[in-house]
C-alpha cells in the first residue's frame, strides 16, 4: 500500500476535495435539504462557506488539532458540514448513532474521550447531559434546533447557527490558523472514526484514513461509473461506514449531491420526488417495500391486478436478461416495452426509482424473489460485500454478471484469500488503520501485512470468480454428528418469505436444529385482516395456530430444499416456536443495524430454547422488555412449540467424506 | 383609561410576564333574556397563559367571543393595549391581532391545509388585486413570503406531511392542530383558544398542551384559553379565571383557585360532567 | 400511469406553487395552446367557428367569471344573462361612441362598466344569503332586461329596438360586422379566454382567492379570524362582473352581431351559465372549460343526429333538447355533484398512482 | 273622490286578485321546501305542463303524436273523442301524483344528504325535463283552456260601481272565481299542514329528519305526498292562467313571480306566502299603474324582485321568519 495521493492529483484529504469541487462545480448542487416545504439548496460554493464559517467558529470555540467531535443526528446537510469542518480544523469526527439510549452513547463519547458535541436537538442534547457527568473531559456542545433548549444553561451550550456567526466575525483572526490546519492534512491523517456496533460485546472505534475513503470511494466511483450529475437520498444513519462512503467519500470525490429527507415519515415522497440515480439500501428495505407494492395491489381491481401479475410474470421471464444485455426474441421485448408503459415505468416511478443507474444492497444477504423482482423492472440493483474495516468495499458485482446468490468479483485494488478454514481475508488500500485505543483486537483482526480477517466464511465459484458467503464464521460450527452448522444460511431462507422477519438457528454442537421466529407485522397483519382474524397485539398474532400453522409450512419447504445442501443438509429445522415480542435493539437483542445478536438471544430466552429441546408442547415465560421511552416492563406468554417435518437425510455421509 | 400596569415578573419557569395587555370591566352579555355573562372583570397580561375555566353552559365561550369581538356586550367595556375597544366588526378585531381557534373545528373544508393556514396571514397580505391579477411584483414577493412564515408554523407544530391534504380528509386531533397553525399564523399578540383539547384521547391532549406551552414559549405569545377539563389546564395556565352561571366565582393562580372554597364547591362538584 | 414525477422536484416557493406544478401537465398545457393558437386558426372554417368555437370560447370566459362567484365565493347568482347584457350594451355604446378607438378596448371597457353594475346588485350580499340572495340577483336579470328593452337611448333609438354591431378592426384585421374572416374572430376571442383565464387561475391561487374560499366555506369563522366580508364579496362580484361583461360584449360584437335583449340575455342564458359551472364543477377554472365543451357541443351534436341524420322537424328537435339536457343534469348531479372537474381530479389521481390503486 | 283614486281602487282589487294567485304558486314552493329543503325551480313548468295535460286529455290528443309521425311518417292527431273537464281534471291530478312518485323515485332519492345548491340545480333541470316531455307530448303551440269557468266581465260590480263612483269597475269573473277557489285552496293547504296527521308529519320531517325517521315517519312517504300536493297547487294555478291567457310557454314564467314572494314571506312560512302574496300582487299593479307609464311601462317584468330584494336588505329573514343568531 505504497499509494501516495499523487494518484488522486494531491487531493489528499476531504476539505481538499471541497476546495476543488468549490472551483469546479461552484454552481452546482451540493446538498439539498426537504425543509419549509421546498428543496432547500446549497451550492458547493454555499457549502464551502458554511462549511468554513463553522471551522472558524469551532477554532474560535477551542477545538483543537485531535480532538474527538461527536456527531449525533439524523441525516441533514449541517452534519454533513460539522464532519468536514472539523476534518478541516484537524480534528476526529465520530458520528454516533442518534437513536441510540444515553447509556450507550455515555461508552461512544467516554471511549474515545470526545471533548464536543455535534447534535440535533433538545431530546439529544438532555441525553448527552444526561450522561455528562461520566465524561470527565466533555466540554462544548452545539446544536442546531434552538427550539425548547433557550432556557438551557448556555455556558457551554452553543447554537449550530452562532458557532457560524462567530466564526465568520473572527474570520480575519483564525482564517490563516485553519488553512494552516487545512493544509497539514495527509493522506494518512485521520478522516473519520465510526463505532462498528459489534454483533458481540461493546463497540469498536474503527479509525479511517483519508487514504481509506478517498482510495475506496475513488475506485467504486469508476467502477460504477459515477459522475457529478448523480443525485442520491441520505436516509441512512450516519454513523454507519456506508452513509461516510457515498454521502461524503464519493460525493465529494465525483461533486454529486447529497439530498436529505424532511423527516422519517415523509421519507418514501421524498424519495419520489428527488428520483435519486444512485441508490444504496439494505435488503430490510427491498424487502418491506416489495411487501407493501403487494398489499396494495392487492386492493387493485380485478383487471388492474390481472394485467400487473402478468406483465411481473414476464418482467420475471426476461427483465433480468435485458437488463444484463443478453439476448432476448423480438416478441419478449416488444411485450417488456409495452409491460413498462404500463406498469413497470409506473411502479419505479412511484416507488422513487424512476431515476436510478445504479442500486446497491448489501450487510445482508438479500432474498432472490426480492432481488429478482427489482432487477425485472429494469432498476439495476446489485450486490456488494463489505465491511466497515475496509471502508466498505470487498466484493463488488459488475454490471451484467449480477445475481442473487453471490456478492461478486473482488472491488478494485483488492486482494481475496480464503484461509482453509473457508474464512475470508482481504487486503486493500480501504483497510482500515486501527481500532481506536484497542491494539488487542486491532492485532487479531489485521496482521502485519495488512490482511483483515472478515469473519465471514466463504468461496469463490470456479466457473464465475464470485465469491459466496455462507455465514458468519465463528457461527460456522459442527453437530452432534460432526456435520456443518451454519445458521445465517437456514435463516435467510426461511426470511425471504415476506411474513418471517427474523430466524434465529440453534444447534451448534446439538444433534438437531431448533429456530425462533418473529413474524413480519405488516404482512401478517394484512394477511389477517383479508382474513378476518382479530388480534390486539403482536404477542396475540404471534400466538394464533393459523400463523403457526403457515409458518410451519415455511419451515417444512426450507427444510426440504436445505436437505438438497450436501454439505448443510444437517441444519434442518426439527422444532421451532414463534416468539412473542420482535427482537429489538433497544433489548440489545440486535445491533443499532439490525443484526441479531445470537449469543445474547440464546442466553436471555434460554428456558425457550431448552424447551425446544427437551420436547415440550407448550412453554411459560416472562421477558423484560425497553420501551421507547426508556422505561422498562415485563411481557409473559405461554408458547406453542411446533414440530417440523424434515426429510430424511441418506447420502449425507457420502458428503461428508 | 390609561391605567396599564407595567410591573412585570419572571415565573419559575424563567417566562417574563408582562403588564396587562387587554382588560375586561364589568362585561356584560344578554341574549334577550338569558344573562350568558354578568358583570365580569379581569385582565390578560402579556406573555402570559390566562385560562377561563368553568363547567359547562358557564358563559365561557360567551366571554370568548366578547373578546374577540363576535359578540358585542350591553354593558361594559373592553381595553386593548391600555385603549378602550370601540365597536368594531370581527374582522377589525382580528386585524388588531387577536386570533382565535373554535370549540367545534372551523377550518375551510374546501382547501388545503397549507391554504388554511395561509388564511391566518390575512393580516399581512397588502398587495391589492390588480397585482395578484397579473401575478408579479409585489403579489408574488408576498405570496412567497408569507409561505415562508406559514412553513415555520407548519414545522413548528410538525404538520409537514399533511400539508397538501385537504383537511377534510383529516382526523379530528390534527384538524385541531391545524386550527392552532392558522391561528399562529397571523402572529397574533393574543392568542384565544376555545377549548383546545375537547374531544381529544389522552395522548393528544398531551401533545396538545406541549404545543401551547411551546408557543408560548418560544413566540412569548399571551394565550387566552378555555377549557371545562380542570385538570388540564391547571398545568398549563398561569393565572385561572372561573366562571359559573355566569358569574366569576375565583381568579388567580391554579393553587389560589383550588383552595378557593367557591369553586370547590360549583365546579369541583361538576367537574366530572 | 403517464406521470413521470421522480425527479420534478421544487427548490422554491414560486415553482412550487405555480399552475402546473407536475412537469407532465405543465406540458400538455403548452401543446394545447399550441395547437390552439398556431393550428386551428389555418383549419377552421365559418361552420366551426359560429357553431363551436366562438359559443365556447365566450362562454368559457361567461363561465369562468360565474365560477369565480358562485364556485369560489359561494355567492350564487341568476342574474348572468342580464350582466352579460350590460356587457353587449355598454360595447355597443362605446363602439359607436367612439368609433376610432379599437374595439379591444371597447370589449375591455365594457367589462369595467358590468362590473360596476354587477357590484351595485352584489351589495345586498351582504345581508341576504344563499337562496334569498339567488332570488335577489333575478332583480337585475329582469330590471337590466327590461331597462335595455324599454330605454330607447341604450338601442340608440333604432327602430326594431335591436343593436347591430357596427364593422370595427384591430390591427386592421375586421373582427366585427358582417364581413370578417373565421380565423380573426376565432383568435380575437381566444386572446381575451386566455388573459381572462390567466387572470382568473392567478386571483384564484393567491390570497384573494383563499379569501373567497374562505367565505364560501365558512363566512363567519372568516370574518373572524379576519376576513372583511364586504371587501371579500364585493371583489368577487366585481371580477365575475369583469369577465360576465367581456363575455356579454363579445357575445354580442363578435359572435351574433345583432342583439335583441330579450330573446338573448333572457333568464335561459343566467341558467345555462350556470349549468356549465355546475356540470363543470364549481370552484374550477378547468371545470369552466369543459362545463361550457359540453353544453356547447351537445345542442351540436343533438341537432346533427336528429334533424341531419332522423331527419325531424327542428321543433321537435328542439323540445327533445331541452329533455335530454334537463335529464343530463339531474343524472350528472346524481353520478358526480362536483361535476367534470372532479372527474377529471380522480382519473388523474389515479393516473399518477398507476399502477396502485390508492 | 277624484278619478285617479277610484282607479286606483280598481288596480288595487285586480292586484288584489292577482296576489292570491301568486300566494298559490307559492305556496306550491313553501310545501317542498319546508318538507325537503328543496327549492323547487321547476314549480311553474309543472303548472305548464298540467295545463298542457289537462288540455291534452279533455280534446283526446295522441300523446308523443308529433314524435311517431316524425319518426315513423305517420299522420296521427287525436282518438276523436273529448272527456269531460271533472273527468279530465281527475285524470290530470293522478298523472301528476303519478310525476311526484317518478320525480322522488329517480330523482331526490338519490340525491339525499347533498347541499342545497345542488338540489336546487336538479330541479332546474327537472324543469328543462319536464318542458321538453310536455312539448313533445303535447306539441307546443299556444291552446286554448276551458273547464267551463265564467268569464268576461262582472256586470254586477260594474254597474254597483258605477252606482257608487260613476265608473264602473272592470272585474273579470275568472278572476273573481280563480280567486275564491285559491282562498279555498290556501285555507285547505294551511288547515292540511296544520291539522291533518299527513300535515304534521310533513312539518316534523321539515323540522328534523332524523326525528321524524325515528318516530316511523316515512319519509319517502312524505315527499311522494308534497310533491303530489305540490302537483296538485301547479294544476289549479295552470287552470286558472291557462283559461286566462291560453297554455303556453309563458306560464311556466308565472313561477317565477312567485319567488319575490317567497324572499318577502320567507322560505318556509305558509302565512309569509299569502301576505307576500298579496303585497306584490297589489304593489306591482299599482306600481305600473302609478309609475309604470313614465319610465316605459311593464314593470311587472321586475318590480317583484327590486321590492323583495329592497325589503330583504332591511329584514333578511323575510316578513314572518324569525331572527338568525350566529353562532360559532
Amino acid at each position: 500500500m505504497v499509494q501516495s495521493s499523487q494518484a488522486t492529483g494531491g487531493l489528499a484529504s476531504i476539505p481538499a476535495l471541497l476546495q476543488r469541487n468549490a472551483d469546479q462545480h461552484g454552481a452546482k448542487a451540493a446538498y439539498r435539504e426537504k425543509e419549509f416545504g421546498i428543496w432547500q439548496t446549497w451550492t458547493w460554493a454555499d457549502t464551502e462557506k458554511e462549511i468554513e464559517a463553522l471551522a472558524l467558529g469551532l477554532i474560535n470555540l477551542g477545538v483543537a488539532e485531535g480532538d474527538f467531535v461527536a456527531i449525533i443526528g439524523r441525516n441533514r446537510p449541517y452534519f454533513y458540514w460539522s464532519m468536514v469542518a472539523v476534518q478541516s480544523v484537524g480534528a476526529v469526527p465520530v458520528p454516533l448513532y442518534h437513536d441510540s439510549a444515553a447509556d450507550e452513547m455515555a461508552y461512544v463519547l467516554g471511549h474515545c474521550g470526545a471533548q464536543y458535541a455535534i447534535v440535533e436537538d433538545q431530546e439529544q442534547v438532555d441525553k448527552v447531559i444526561e450522561v455528562q457527568d461520566q465524561l470527565h473531559q466533555f466540554t462544548h456542545m452545539i446544536y442546531i434546533d434552538p427550539r425548547g433548549l433557550r432556557k438551557y444553561d448556555h455556558h457551554q451550550l452553543h447554537q449550530f447557527s452562532h458557532i457560524q456567526d462567530q466564526g465568520r466575525a473572527a474570520r480575519d483572526e483564525w482564517i490563516t490558523d485553519l488553512k494552516e490546519r487545512r493544509s497539514k492534512l495527509t493522506y494518512d491523517s485521520t478522516c473519520v472514526m465510526l463505532y462498528t456496533s459489534g454483533t458481540t460485546g461493546k463497540p469498536k472505534g474503527v479509525v479511517l484514513s483519508n487514504r481509506n475513503i478517498i482510495e475506496s470511494a475513488k475506485n467504486a466511483c469508476e467502477f460504477d461509473k459515477l459522475n457529478a450529475g448523480e443525485e442520491i437520498l441520505a436516509y441512512l444513519p450516519m454513523a454507519w461506514v456506508g452513509d461516510f462512503i457515498f454521502s461524503i467519500g464519493q460525493a465529494y470525490w465525483t461533486g454529486f449531491c447529497v439530498n436529505c429527507p424532511e423527516s422519517p415519515e415523509t421519507m418514501m415522497t421524498d424519495l419520489r420526488e428527488i428520483g435519486p440515480t444512485y441508490y444504496f439500501a439494505p435488503p430490510r428495505v427491498f424487502e418491506t417495500q416489495l411487501t407493501n407494492v403487494m398489499i396494495r395491489m392487492e386492493d387493485a381491481g380485478g383487471f388492474k391486478r390481472k394485467m400487473f401479475h402478468h406483465f411481473m410474470d414476464h418482467a420475471k421471464k426476461v427483465g433480468g436478461d435485458i437488463l444484463d444485455g443478453k439476448p432476448v426474441g423480438l416478441m419478449d421485448r416488444l411485450k417488456y416495452s409495452l409491460g413498462n408503459a404500463l406498469v413497470y415505468g409506473p411502479l419505479k416511478d412511484t416507488l422513487g426509482f424512476g431515476r436510478v443507474r445504479v442500486g446497491y444492497t448489501a450487510g445482508e444477504a438479500i432474498g432472490p424473489e426480492i432481488f429478482e423482482f427489482y432487477r425485472s423492472l429494469g432498476i439495476n440493483l446489485k450486490q456488494l460485500y463489505g465491511q466497515t474495516e475496509a471502508s466498505v468495499f470487498i466484493t463488488v458485482q459488475p454490471d451484467g454478471e449480477v445475481r442473487a446468490d453471490t456478492v461478486g468479483v473482488p472491488a478494485p485494488d483488492v486482494e481475496i484469500r480464503i484461509a482453509d478454514d473457508g474464512e475470508i481475508f482481504y487486503r486493500s488500500p480501504g483497510v482500515f488503520v486501527e481500532y481506536f485505543n484497542n491494539p488487542d483486537s486491532t492485532a487479531s483482526t489485521k496482521d502485519a501485512e495488512g490482511w483483515v480477517a472478515t469473519g465471514d466464511a466463504g468461496f469463490f465459484e470456479e466457473d464465475s470468480g464470485h465469491l459466496r458467503i455462507i455465514d458468519r464464521a465463528k457461527d460456522v460450527g459442527k453437530m452432534a454428528d460432526g456435520s456443518m452448522f451454519a445458521p445465517k444460511y437456514v435463516e435467510n431462507k426461511l426470511k425471504f418469505y415476506p411474513d418471517i422477519l427474523e430466524v434465529v438457528l440453534f444447534g451448534n454442537g446439538q444433534d438437531r436444529c431448533v429456530a425462533f421466529i418473529n413474524i413480519d407485522l405488516t404482512a401478517v397483519g394484512n394477511w389477517a385482516e383479508r382474513n378476518n382474524i382479530a388480534y390486539a397485539s403482536y404477542q396475540e398474532l404471534a400466538g394464533h395456530p393459523k400463523v403457526l400453522d403457515t409458518i410451519q409450512n415455511h419451515v417444512e419447504t426450507v427444510n426440504k430444499s436445505v436437505a438438497r445442501d450436501p454439505m448443510l443438509s444437517g441444519c434442518q429445522v426439527h422444532r421451532f416456536l414463534v416468539l412473542h415480542k420482535e427482537l429489538d435493539a433497544d433489548d440489545g437483542e440486535m445491533t443499532r443495524t439490525r443484526k441479531v445478536r445470537r449469543v445474547i438471544v440464546a442466553d436471555k430466552f434460554k428456558d425457550l430454547v431448552d424447551a425446544l429441546y427437551d420436547g415440550a408442547p407448550t412453554v411459560s415465560t416472562t421477558t423484560e422488555v425497553t420501551y421507547e421511552d426508556g422505561r422498562k416492563g415485563s411481557i409473559s406468554a405461554t408458547l406453542e412449540l411446533r414440530d417440523a417435518k424434515v426429510v430424511a437425510v441418506t447420502h449425507q455421509q457420502v458428503a461428508a467424506e | 383609561m390609561n391605567d396599564m400596569t407595567h410591573d412585570s415578573y419572571t415565573t419559575e419557569d424563567g417566562r417574563t410576564i408582562g403588564g396587562v395587555v387587554m382588560e375586561m370591566k364589568n362585561i356584560t352579555l344578554r341574549f334577550g333574556g338569558v344573562v350568558a355573562i354578568e358583570n365580569i372583570s379581569f385582565d390578560i397580561r402579556e406573555g402570559e397563559i390566562r385560562a377561563i375555566i368553568g363547567p359547562n353552559g358557564a358563559g365561557k365561550s360567551s366571554m370568548l367571543n366578547v373578546i374577540s369581538g363576535f359578540y358585542v356586550p350591553q354593558e361594559g367595556d373592553v381595553f386593548y393595549k391600555g385603549q378602550k375597544r370601540p365597536p368594531m366588526r370581527p374582522y377589525q378585531v382580528a386585524q388588531q391581532g387577536i386570533a382565535r381557534t373554535f370549540q367545534n373545528i372551523a377550518l375551510f373544508e374546501g382547501m388545503s391545509v397549507l391554504d388554511n393556514v395561509m388564511t391566518g396571514r390575512l393580516r399581512q397580505m397588502k398587495s391589492g388585486l390588480l397585482a395578484q391579477a397579473l401575478w408579479k411584483g409585489k403579489a408574488e414577493a408576498e405570496e412567497v413570503a408569507n409561505r415562508e412564515a406559514v412553513e415555520r408554523i407548519i414545522d413548528f407544530l410538525e404538520i409537514q406531511h399533511i400539508r397538501k391534504t385537504p383537511v377534510s380528509r383529516l382526523p379530528y386531533g390534527l384538524k385541531k392542530r391545524v386550527e392552532l397553525a392558522r391561528a399562529l399564523a397571523a402572529e397574533p399578540s393574543i392568542l384565544l383558544l376555545d377549548e383546545p383539547m375537547a374531544g381529544m384521547n389522552v395522548e393528544e391532549k398531551e401533545d396538545m398542551s406541549r404545543f401551547i406551552l411551546d408557543v408560548n414559549d418560544e413566540f412569548g405569545t399571551t394565550i387566552a384559553l378555555i377549557e371545562h377539563d380542570m385538570g388540564v389546564v391547571m398545568d398549563l395556565s398561569d393565572r385561572v379565571v372561573v366562571m359559573d352561571y355566569g358569574k366569576k366565582i375565583g381568579d388567580g393562580t391554579p393553587d389560589e383557585v383550588r383552595n378557593n372554597q367557591a369553586v370547590i364547591d360549583a365546579y369541583l362538584g361538576v367537574a366530572h360532567d | 400511469m403517464f406521470y413521470r414525477e421522480a425527479g420534478d422536484f421544487k427548490t422554491t416557493y414560486a415553482a412550487d406553487s405555480q399552475t402546473f406544478p407536475i412537469k407532465f401537465d405543465r406540458f400538455r398545457y403548452y401543446a394545447v395552446s399550441f395547437v390552439a393558437f398556431l393550428i386551428i386558426p389555418f383549419v377552421i372554417n365559418d361552420y366551426w367557428v359560429n357553431a363551436i368555437f366562438l359559443p365556447f370560447l365566450i362562454y368559457s370566459i361567461a363561465a369562468i367569471g360565474l365560477n369565480i362567484l358562485v364556485g369560489y365565493c359561494g355567492q350564487v347568482s341568476l342574474g348572468t344573462g342580464g350582466f352579460m347584457a350590460v356587457g353587449a350594451y355598454g360595447c355597443y355604446k362605446l363602439m359607436t361612441a367612439f368609433p376610432e378607438v379599437s374595439i379591444f378596448f371597447h370589449v375591455l371597457l365594457a367589462g369595467g362598466i358590468t362590473s360596476i353594475v354587477c357590484v351595485l346588485f352584489g351589495l345586498p350580499s351582504l345581508r341576504i344569503k344563499g337562496f334569498y340572495l339567488a332570488v335577489a340577483t333575478l332583480a337585475a336579470q329582469f330590471f337590466l332586461v327590461w331597462l335595455f328593452n324599454r330605454v330607447p337611448w341604450f338601442y340608440n333609438y333604432s327602430a326594431s329596438g335591436q343593436i347591430n354591431a357596427p364593422e370595427r378592426t384591430v390591427f386592421g384585421i375586421e373582427v366585427t360586422g358582417p364581413n370578417t374572416e373565421a380565423w380573426a374572430t376565432y383568435l380575437f376571442c381566444l386572446v381575451f379566454l386566455t388573459i381572462c383565464a390567466l387572470i382568473a387561475r392567478n386571483l384564484t391561487r393567491g390570497t384573494q382567492g383563499r379569501t373567497w374560499m374562505a367565505i364560501r366555506d365558512m363566512d363567519i369563522a372568516a370574518e373572524i379570524i379576519g376576513v372583511n366580508p364586504l371587501k371579500a364579496k364585493i371583489s368577487a362580484f366585481a371580477v365575475s362582473g369583469f369577465f360576465v361583461g367581456v363575455s356579454g360584449a363579445l357575445f354580442f360584437s363578435v359572435y351574433l352581431g345583432a342583439v335583441e335583449v330579450g330573446e338573448v340575455f333572457g333568464i335561459n342564458k343566467s341558467f345555462l351559465v350556470l349549468f356549465m359551472i355546475i356540470i363543470g364543477g364549481l370552484g374550477s377554472i378547468f371545470g369552466s372549460f369543459a362545463g361550457a365543451a359540453f353544453l356547447v357541443l351537445l345542442p351540436v351534436l343533438l341537432k346533427n343526429v336528429l334533424v341531419g341524420m332522423l331527419g325531424w322537424p327542428t321543433d321537435l328537435a328542439a323540445h327533445l333538447e331541452f329533455l335530454i339536457i334537463g335529464g343530463l343534469i339531474i343524472t350528472f348531479l346524481i353520478a358526480e355533484p362536483h361535476g367534470l372537474a372532479q372527474l377529471w381530479r380522480v382519473a388523474k389521481e389515479k393516473l399518477r398512482l398507476w399502477p396502485f390503486p390508492h | 273622490m277624484s278619478d285617479q283614486l277610484v282607479f286606483a281602487m280598481e288596480v288595487f282589487l285586480n292586484g288584489l286578485m292577482a296576489g292570491v294567485l301568486y300566494a298559490l304558486v307559492a305556496l306550491g314552493f313553501v310545501l317542498i321546501y319546508k318538507a325537503s329543503g328543496i327549492f323547487n325551480y321547476a314549480q311553474g313548468v309543472m303548472a305548464l305542463f298540467s295545463a298542457l295535460t289537462l288540455v291534452g286529455i279533455m280534446e283526446g290528443q295522441v300523446p308523443f303524436a308529433h314524435v311517431i309521425n316524425a319518426t315513423f311518417g305517420t299522420d296521427l292527431h287525436h282518438f276523436g273523442w273529448h272527456v269531460p273537464g271533472f273527468v279530465a281534471i281527475l285524470l290530470t291530478m293522478a298523472v301528476m301524483v303519478l310525476l311526484a312518485i317518478c320525480v322522488q323515485k329517480f330523482v331526490f332519492r338519490h340525491l339525499v344528504g347533498q347541499e342545497p345548491i345542488i338540489l336546487f340545480m336538479a330541479t332546474i333541470g327537472l324543469a328543462y325535463f319536464l318542458e321538453g316531455v310536455g312539448d313533445l307530448m303535447w306539441g307546443s303551440e299556444i291552446k286554448k283552456l276551458d273547464v267551463g269557468l265564467p268569464q268576461g266581465i262582472n256586470l254586477m260590480i260594474d254597474e254597483t260601481t258605477f252606482g257608487w263612483f260613476g265608473y264602473g269597475f272592470f272585474i273579470d269573473n275568472l278572476d273573481i272565481v280563480a280567486t275564491i277557489i285559491a282562498a279555498l285552496l290556501v285555507t285547505a293547504l294551511v288547515i292540511f299542514s296544520q291539522y291533518t296527521k299527513q300535515g304534521r308529519a310533513m312539518r316534523a320531517v321539515a323540522d328534523d329528519h332524523q326525528a321524524a325517521l325515528s318516530v316511523g315517519i316515512s319519509l319517502n312517504f312524505i315527499w311522494v305526498m308534497v310533491w303530489s300536493v305540490a302537483g296538485f297547487v301547479a294544476l289549479v294555478a295552470g287552470i286558472m292562467w291557462g283559461t286566462k291567457s291560453g297554455v303556453q310557454f309563458s306560464l311556466s314564467l308565472i313561477a317565477l313571480k312567485a319567488l319575490p314572494v317567497l324572499m318577502l314571506g320567507g322560505f318556509t312560512s305558509i302565512p309569509g306566502a299569502i301576505v307576500g302574496g298579496l303585497i306584490i300582487g297589489v304593489g306591482e299593479k299599482l306600481f305600473e299603474f302609478a309609475i309604470g307609464p313614465m319610465v316605459g311601462g311593464a314593470t311587472e317584468n321586475w318590480f317583484a324582485y327590486v321590492l323583495a330584494l329592497i325589503f330583504l336588505v332591511f329584514r333578511p329573514q323575510g316578513l314572518f321568519g324569525e331572527k338568525i343568531i350566529e353562532r360559532v
